[in-house]
């Protein structure tokens, strides 16, 4: 074994230990930070999903509060109206994301640029207005209320998530799955075609790969992840409500992708641990956190154009050079 | 037949006001090719600083509406010069990003400054005030000033821009900034002068609503910064003709939205820009940018 | 005799009033290298772009192999063998140098869409896009990123770009502008060999005469979008319209 | 020492017989209270309102009544003789946002109490949360009756209780109101959201009853956020009802008041209700522009009830906050009192024996007496209806000519379903 590849490993295992660590710190440290914990991870699975398309794709969609709202509802309705099994549920709410995602997709994918940005943004506002005026259904803007969080039985087995601690590994189960996804997807040839595509969707179309028809698959894949968190949500707060599918909520997958790390697997995940993280500090300081956080966010844009992770990556390129050299 | 021309005139007031702020959404993105989210927040600053002008002004509002809109220049300068200079050559995302992140500043700030309450006019407008009857209904003067102010700024624009030198250099500079430069137009100080002037557009949007929606609040930017974005876009991103059209069409279309089709009001805008990017997808007088 | 690799017909196309091709008709035969020259707005890089898809054809009809095409997206078309390069150097500059060649040898390969596989894992479209590498003489650069590669390298690759997708019917828009002469060499020669080899029929848009002359076996000539000329080198070398539009333009253009 | 005594002694006498006065005397402790043993440390009071966005001024005027009774309370030995800690934090209007400062306060900060919450949709929310975060909210603004009548009447969350009145007062007291008008034509302008939906619906299917042959022709429903209600006005104008109702509020109360006097609505239509336009922040707004004769109500009125205790109340608070008090102040005060009160009677702040106390208890607060009901814990209390009128000690427009339609007839009564569960009774 080479020293190289024995550091790696070494690297290896101590990544594995920090993140088993950061796993665990919420539930040492009481209920609100397993909450806020979970929220986290929600935030996370739902800008890992959207990254795909931002991030690998190129593309800057406006409108992923829709696909987050329909799993949403999705499962709302399915826990209120079918069965409050969890596990359909989510199967229902990821597919709802996806399937939302794939017609607005149909009419968006076409559009470039801002265009597309911005046709997304209508189509996320329609959702918003759909839902906000189909009360009989929805319960308009007092939202779907009342869902609990049943067990999930499987056969003989039934696992409890009512509690704090229990719904967290959830949470956390479905994020570390939602990050294998994208990282084998990140890997797989069809991820570097979509980094073909965010890079030069021309020469992409003229080495015979179908564009639209790829870029359209990434848009219903970050769907699918919008709308797996939009059911955890309504699992988590019990509630769904027409907010969700609004544009400020779409805003949040953008923030912490690039609060993160555009062109990273985890920037998204980091990005959602530091936007929640970030606000609840600040918020115990002062009322005025918006004004403390839009200096934060300047000072990344700024200053870490690669996100946390990227600042993180070209900290340590620059350690190692620094050993290397002498 | 009176109905109608109601629906017609309050549309038009209204599209006037999404014109004044899509007017410098529009001409900061087609010469600096940012899209700005703060410049709601724009518009916010010179309803507030204007209303404080108002006061101290007082009697002659029409002075605060003309030097409000000045002050807000200095916020437009240093955004430009300190901040959005330094995104020109990133990707969209990062442009927005920033941007926001002024939304974010320039809110809470006008909280603390202004207080979190919403502020309110006093009445006093001089020669504007009150109403006038058309057709057996009362319309008010100011909405009518409002209604003649949108097409004078938009001629005024068409004239700077296709009949002055500053406009050929500015025209220039938008098609080919790097072939400008060569030329010896210097380009940074271009940029930071039309930032500076859709601010100022943006703001007088702000001073002239100050009467008009009779309410100041922080946060007041938001929902007219996504209106005008839509206009923007319907027009085609850029071209100033389309935005004061798109203005036009979505003030109107959305009063009588509210009167005979109420049901679609929160969606219709959308829908509306929808529908012209399906069969326009660049809008009704967009041009591709390379 | 089999239907000519390509074959254009009444092709017409119009920007605005401004006409760029005005009922063309002609065909390419396998293993033909043809040139395409004219002076500027003569309507070159429309004609590619007409035939490859990226620009919708408003009049005429195209027929690769006998089949109508015209119809056909970009992506369709070079599923069936047609291939391009374009004028201005077209890589994915944020990708590695055999990542780009990976590209099109795993669209080729119908295996782009895999989601879950390793890219590691794919073995042949790796050979193939190393192999490709290799011959135009990026085999060492593999591994770096595109936007590291020097202006001629870059247009190597996306030469490379294009014969990864095992062309039958390659474009190349202006191949050897602002390359150094020896990088212009090496590519010309890699040209004449491909050519020799028969897999690939090359079709080239140039301005340098010199290398038109040197490589044709056909040149054709275009003029505000209408054919002028059709025929061997030598022919269209003596032919009074061409000298006196195509090299009467060139004169004027090289006089200060 | 001896009062002390007394004061103990009599506190436990009048909470042994269950008295409503238990309450009241504890409003306004002349003495200190010993802490009962099984109350420990300060007693810590969370609440949430809206600090930032477009109705951050709403969160301001919570935040003057609670930091006042907090003052107060503290002033004269705090609750039970601890000491009271208010932490006040931004809510937003967002249900997500409710829940998490809910959370927040509970199991980081350490609450024992919970109080705010502005809209509908976030109390709606909070419903399961304060089930399993076992702690008492008062709620002080957020009106929806399906708060008190889903959760806490029929799902039991009996952790939440509700200060202010509710849609009933908007929609069903306003009938009473009307129907002694001489208007059978009406129409709405009001906010497209459920509350808006919901009150126009209780004013119609009471007035209707009310005053058989009253149709309602017109309505004209404005998005959140609307600041151009010119269309929406036009829409009426063109119907030419006889009595306009609209729940309008805040802020955009204020933008369809002047929009509606420059288009002359008011000499048109001559009967106008605004279930909301007592509230402080639309009176300031408008001030003098506040057309005449129009009848407003709210959740508290300033001026009424006339009695020493709001009077002086009132004084203090303008004394302080240089300010007259919103609705929000009243009830955000009242609430720290409540809470006071329920713990003082119950001898712990635990959330079981704090509801079993504020169960069925009658308070005197600024706003006048007012009766958390047992059933669904909605706190039943009377505000005036009154019309517009200038008067020179005031910058803004007051009540004139009052009337008061009781809680008692018109809030909705337990079990919420069949006859006789709503107005008129």
């Amino acid at each position: 074994m080479s020293p190289a590849a024995g550091s790696r490993r070494g690297a290896r295992a101590l990544s594995w230990a920090a993140a088993a660590a950061l796993v665990a710190l919420p539930l040492l440290s009481g209920k609100f930070a397993t909450y806020l914990g979970v929220r986290v991870a929600l935030l996370a699975i739902f800008g890992t999903g959207y990254n795909l398309l931002l991030g690998r794709t190129g593309l800057l969609s406006f409108g992923h509060g829709g696909f987050y709202a329909a799993g949403a509802y999705a499962l709302g309705l399915c826990s209120l109206h079918l069965t409050a099994h969890p596990l359909p549920g989510l199967a229902l709410a990821l597919a709802a994301g996806a399937a939302a995602a794939l017609v607005v997709g149909f009419f968006c994918i076409r559009a470039s640029e801002v265009y597309f940005s911005m046709l997304t943004l209508a189509f996320g506002m329609l959702i918003f207005a759909v839902v906000w005026n189909a009360r009989e259904i929805t319960g308009g803007d007092d939202g779907l209320v009342g869902v609990m969080r049943a067990p999930i039985a499987l056969g003989p087995l039934r696992l409890d998530i009512a509690g704090e601690r229990a719904f967290y590994l959830l949470a956390v189960a479905l994020l570390a799955g939602s990050l294998w996804l994208a990282h084998r997807l990140r890997r797989s040839p069809f991820g570097l075609t979509l980094a073909g595509i965010r890079e030069n969707p021309v020469r992409a179309e003229f080495a015979g790969v179908p564009v639209r028809r790829y870029r359209l698959a990434a848009f219903v894949i970050s769907g699918a992840y919008a709308g797996l968190a939009g059911g955890l949500e309504v699992l988590l707060e019990s509630n769904a409500r027409p907010t969700m599918a609004h544009w400020t909520h779409s805003a949040e997958p953008i923030l912490v992708s690039l609060l993160g790390g555009l062109h990273s697997l985890l920037g998204p995940a980091v990005g959602s641990l530091a936007f929640v993280a970030l606000r609840e500090v600040v918020q115990r300081f002062t009322e005025n956190w918006m004004l403390a956080f839009g200096v934060v966010l300047l000072v990344i844009i700024l200053g870490f154009r690669g996100g946390i992770v990227g600042a993180v990556e070209a900290g340590l390129r620059a350690r190692r050079a620094g050993r290397a050299a002498p | 037949m009176q109905s109608i021309v109601h629906v017609v005139l309050a549309g038009l007031s209204n599209g006037m006001f999404i014109w004044l702020v899509a007017s410098g959404l529009t001409l900061i993105f087609g010469v600096l090719g940012v899209l700005n989210f703060a410049h709601g927040s724009f518009y916010m600053l010179g309803a507030y600083v204007s209303f404080s002008l108002v006061r101290a002004l007082s009697p002659h509002f029409y002075l605060a509406m003309l030097f409000g809109p000045l002050v807000v220049c200095l916020a437009g300068w240093a955004v430009e010069r300190w901040f959005l200079r330094a995104v020109y050559r990133l990707e969209l995302p990062y442009q927005l990003l920033l941007t926001f992140a002024f939304v974010l500043i320039f809110d809470n700030l006008v909280k603390i400054v202004w207080g979190a309450g919403a502020l309110h006019p006093p009445p006093g407008l001089g020669p504007l005030e009150g109403s006038v009857e058309i057709l057996g209904r009362k319309f008010p003067i100011y909405s009518l000033f409002v209604i003649a102010v949108g097409p004078l700024v938009a001629l005024a624009l068409w004239a700077l821009l296709e009949r002055t030198w500053i406009g050929r250099i500015v025209r220039a500079a938008a098609s080919d900034r790097e072939m400008a430069a060569a030329l010896g137009v210097r380009v940074p100080a271009l940029f930071t002068g039309v930032f500076i002037f859709g601010t100022w557009l943006g703001a007088v949007g702000g001073a002239l609503a100050v009467p008009y929606v009779g309410v100041l609040t922080p946060g007041m930017g938001e929902s007219i910064i996504i209106e005008a974005f839509i206009v923007a876009v319907l027009g085609g991103l850029g071209s100033l003709k389309g935005a004061f059209l798109g203005a036009l069409v979505i003030g109107v279309l959305n009063a009588f939205g509210t009167r005979f089709f109420p049901a679609f009001d929160m969606a219709l805008i959308f829908l509306l820009m929808a529908a012209v990017l399906l069969v326009r997808p660049r809008g009704l007088f967009g041009v591709a940018r390379s | 005799m089999s239907a000519p690799l390509l074959e254009v017909r009444g092709l017409s196309n119009h920007f605005g009033s401004v006409c760029t091709a005005r009922d063309l008709s002609l065909s390419f035969a396998e293993g033909e290298l043809t040139s395409v020259i004219g002076p500027n707005g003569a309507g070159k890089s429309t004609f590619i772009n007409l035939l490859t898809g990226h620009l919708p054809v408003q009049a005429g009809q195209v027929l690769f192999r006998g089949r109508d095409v015209t119809g056909l997206a970009v992506h369709q078309r070079v599923r069936l063998g047609m291939g391009r390069s374009f004028q201005i150097a077209n890589v994915f500059p944020g990708l590695t140098v055999l990542e780009n060649v990976l590209i099109p040898a795993l669209a080729l390969a119908g295996r782009a869409g895999r989601p879950l596989s390793r890219i590691s894992g794919e073995r042949e479209a790796r050979e193939q896009a190393q192999g490709v590498l290799s011959r135009v003489g990026l085999g060492a650069e593999a591994e770096r990123p595109a936007s590291a590669l020097s202006h001629g390298d870059r247009r190597l690759l996306e030469v490379a770009v294009a014969l990864a997708s095992r062309p039958a019917l390659l474009f190349l828009d202006e191949p050897t502008a602002g390359m150094n002469p020896v990088e212009r060499t090496r590519l010309l020669e890699g040209i004449r060999a491909l050519s020799a080899g028969g897999q690939t029929t090359f079709v080239l848009v140039e301005h340098d005469m010199d290398v038109v002359f040197a490589l044709s076996a056909r040149v054709v000539v275009l003029h505000r979008g209408e054919l002028l000329c059709d025929g061997p080198p030598e022919r269209v070398r003596a032919d009074a319209r061409v000298r006196e539009v195509y090299l009467g333009h060139e004169v004027e253009e090289a006089a200060p | 020492m001896a009062r002390k005594r007394v004061s103990r002694r009599r506190f436990l006498e009048l909470a042994g017989k269950g008295s409503i006065l238990a309450a009241a005397a504890s409003m306004f402790p002349r003495g200190v209270f010993a802490a009962p043993p099984s109350i420990k440390g300060p007693i810590k009071i969370g609440y949430g309102t809206v600090l930032s966005g477009t109705l951050a001024g709403y969160g301001e005027f919570h935040k003057m009544g609670a930091l006042m009774a907090q003052d107060e309370i503290n002033a004269k030995g705090g609750i039970a003789g601890q000491k009271v800690e208010l932490e006040i934090r931004d809510a937003t209007m967002k249900p997500d946002d409710a829940i998490k400062t809910a959370r927040y306060f509970v199991d980081s900060w350490g609450a024992d109490f919970l109080a705010g919450i502005d809209s509908s949709g976030q109390a709606l929310a909070l419903g399961p949360v304060m089930q399993q975060l076992d702690k008492v909210l008062i709620v002080t603004h957020a009106a929806t009756e399906k708060l008190t009548e889903e959760w806490v009447f029929k799902k039991g969350v009996r952790q939440i209780f509700r200060i202010c009145n509710a849609t009933y007062h908007d929609g069903n007291a306003a009938a009473y109101v009307a129907k002694d008008l001489p208007a059978m034509r009406w129409a709405t302008i009001s906010p497209k959201y459920e509350y808006g939906f919901t009150c126009w619906k209780m004013f119609q299917d009471t007035l209707g009853k009310l005053k058989p042959g009253t149709t309602f022709q017109t309505e004209s429903f404005a998005p959140a956020g609307t600041t151009d209600f010119r269309s929406h006005i036009n829409t009426i104008l063109d119907a030419r009802p006889e009595g306009l109702y609209s729940t309008e509020w805040g802020g955009e109360l204020i933008t369809f008041v002047k929009q509606a006097a420059e288009a002359g609505l008011f000499e048109k239509v001559k009967h106008v209700l605004f279930p909301v336009g007592a509230a402080m922040d639309v009176l300031e707004g408008l001030g003098k522009e506040m057309p005449d004769d129009v009848w407003i109500s709210g959740r508290y009125y300033f001026r009424y009830p006339d009695n020493q205790t709001n009077n002086e109340w009132v004084a203090r608070f303008h004394k302080r906050w240089n300010h007259y008090p919103a609705y929000v102040s009243e009830t955000a005060y009242s609430s720290l009192y409540a809470l006071k009160a329920a713990v003082e009677k119950a001898g712990s702040k635990d959330t079981k024996p704090v509801i079993q106390a504020l169960e069925g208890m009658e308070l005197d607060t600024p706003a006048g007496r007012r009766l958390f009901r047992k059933e669904d814990h909605q706190a039943i209390y009377d505000v005036p209806w009154g019309k517009t009128k200038a008067d020179p000690r005031y910058p803004i427009k007051i009540m004139g000519e009052q009337k008061l339609v009781p809680a008692s007839i018109t809030f909705a009564r337990p079990p919420f379903e069949g006859p006789g569960t709503r107005p008129p009774f």
